[in-house]
């Protein structure tokens, strides 16, 4: 990774730090890429040349390959029919697979004409909605019993409310910010000067919590906030508090 | 299967589906026979009834004919209802009651619809504990009843008047909001 | 009144104040006796009301007992209650039902890779419906949103359960042979 590269930072919702390493969590699919505007990213690219006085050719070759493969990848997320070839192209182009999943649809396809004569028959059966008839209007219980204003209102709040219109939790899958990471990773290293990796991340509950918490840590050694060491590979990653108390 | 038979079953369901009791000619219009016959098929249905000894009677009451459980099943009717069904039926009167008391004056089509079932019943228990009432109609066709809370309603929750019932658009707000981290979950 | 049809005329009026499919188990409560009794009164109360041609039928659905009307006389109770019954379902949200009913619990990801589209729109659609629910979060990356169907669903296809659905192993083996024999072609 060069300076210059390192030195080009993105700021959007669900990723702030150096585009590269933006990147890279793209395209091992820990950030999704439907997340990332990359319009966005674009603009602070240019901003980034205006800045740094000229073209590297070098990283505008680098940064025209990585959007043309993010564009790629969006448009894979955004139509399915193209997300099942790259699955294909996971496990090798396997014609088994395409075979058995189309034999699948197939028998999907033709249990749906059971599925809509049943529906269809079905609504010939019409059930009885009203309930305990007036004789019986005495169990009702006296609702008013232990019940506030405030109760009622909640009550009528829950049943007068729209309904909720489109769930979004699978295309916005991470709620950790790059802000939330740095305020922890922080306050730790203040009161404790030194830490070891597992101590900063041992709160994170998810795997992309920690995943976060690593490109806070990063992006303190960029500003040289911290001094980090790692005796051998996948070994312990000691942290050292260098910025003020 | 005999024309006549045919009726019967048709009248059956007819009155099964009913809530509130239908008049002769309602079910004479649905049957395509006229208000006599009706009478007539409606007698020999209770008749039917009443010697095979079942859990239903048929009934002629308040100007139409209703479908209601047998006077001797009672007690284990009840016995269900307060065991198995009481806390849906708690359920059900409050979120009745609660609309009502935010949407009125409203008709029991409008409940119906925001609670997504049939609301008659409850309404009724509401009327008759005094919690709801009968406040007018409503201009158009039909001229639906218009249903509202009673003075005894405010007293019971110690309010002077509807105004003071709590606001609802800060808990319609902080539900968004729920629903809104849920979804980010 | 022998106790067998006292059983079953109290059996008969549980039935009718039910608005939903009601469990053997909570029959066999209210009534005091066994849940092998209740399926078998059941069982002899449905046949009685086919017998003599009724306007109500007996079945067991989405896990319980109800009363529903009867088919035959669907045209006359049609015209009676008017709001319509008929869910039209297009082909996209039939073919994403039959993929959930059978892989559940099933992810987004896994609906389209099958149906080879995004059907994330069909899938709320379903939702909307009722006939659809989110049934938890697969184990893993991104922990992504299980679907499954809903008792709705088993109510709306008068099944008693899943295992009611017809097997899919004939219809793959089926599919097999068509699609060779369209190659052959």
């Amino acid at each position: 990774m060069s300076e210059e590269r390192a030195g080009f930072a993105v700021e959007l919702p669900v990723f702030a730090g150096p585009f590269r390493v933006l990147a890279d969590l793209l395209l091992e699919q820990k950030i999704d890429v439907c997340d990332v505007p990359i319009a966005v990213v674009t603009e602070r690219f240019l901003e980034h040349a205006r800045e740094t006085d000229g073209w590297s050719l070098e990283e505008a070759t680098w940064f025209l390959a990585v959007c043309a493969i993010l564009l790629e990848l969006k448009v894979g997320r955004l139509m399915p029919r193209h997300e099942a070839v790259d699955e294909e192209d996971l496990i090798g182009v396997s014609p088994d697979l395409a075979y058995a999943r189309s034999l699948e649809l197939a028998a999907f396809r033709r249990v749906t004409a059971w599925l809509a004569e049943r529906i269809e028959r079905e609504t010939l059966y019409v059930p009885r909605l009203a309930g305990p008839p007036p004789e019986f209007a005495h169990l009702y219980p006296d609702v008013l019993e232990k019940v506030t204003a405030q109760d009622l209102a909640r009550i009528a709040a829950a049943a007068l409310r729209p309904p909720p219109v489109l769930d979004l939790s699978h295309v916005t899958p991470i709620r950790y910010t790059m802000a939330e990471a740095l305020r922890a990773v922080r306050e730790h290293l203040q009161r404790r000067r030194a830490a070891r990796f597992r101590d900063l991340v041992a709160d994170c509950e998810e795997r992309i919590q920690v995943v976060v918490r690593f490109l806070a840590l990063l992006e303190l050694y960029r500003e040289g906030t911290v001094e980090l060491r790692q005796a051998e590979t996948f070994g312990e990653i000691e942290v050292v508090w260098e910025g003020a108390a | 299967m005999s024309e006549r038979s045919e009726l019967l079953r048709d009248l059956e369901a007819l009155l099964f589906v009913s809530d509130d009791p239908v008049a002769s000619v309602e079910l004479a219009r649905s049957l395509g026979v006229d208000r006599r016959e009706v009478d007539a098929l409606c007698e020999e249905l209770a008749r039917a009834y009443e010697e095979r000894g079942a859990g239903i009677v048929l009934r002629n009451v308040a100007g139409g004919w209703r479908l209601t459980t047998s006077p001797e099943a009672a007690p284990v009717v009840e016995r269900f209802v307060l065991a198995s069904r009481h806390v849906r039926l708690t359920k059900a009167a409050l979120e009745t009651l609660a609309i009502v008391a935010y949407k009125q004056p409203v008709t029991r089509h409008q409940i119906a619809s925001i609670r997504g079932v049939n609301s008659d019943g409850v309404l009724r228990a509401l009327i008759e504990r005094g919690l709801v009432a009968e406040v007018g109609r409503e201009e158009g066709p039909g001229r639906p009843m218009l249903y509202g809370t009673t003075p005894e309603f405010l007293e019971r929750l110690g309010l002077s008047s509807l105004a003071d019932l709590p606001p609802l658009a800060p808990l319609l707000a902080a539900a968004d909001e729920r629903d809104a981290a849920d979804g980010a979950a």
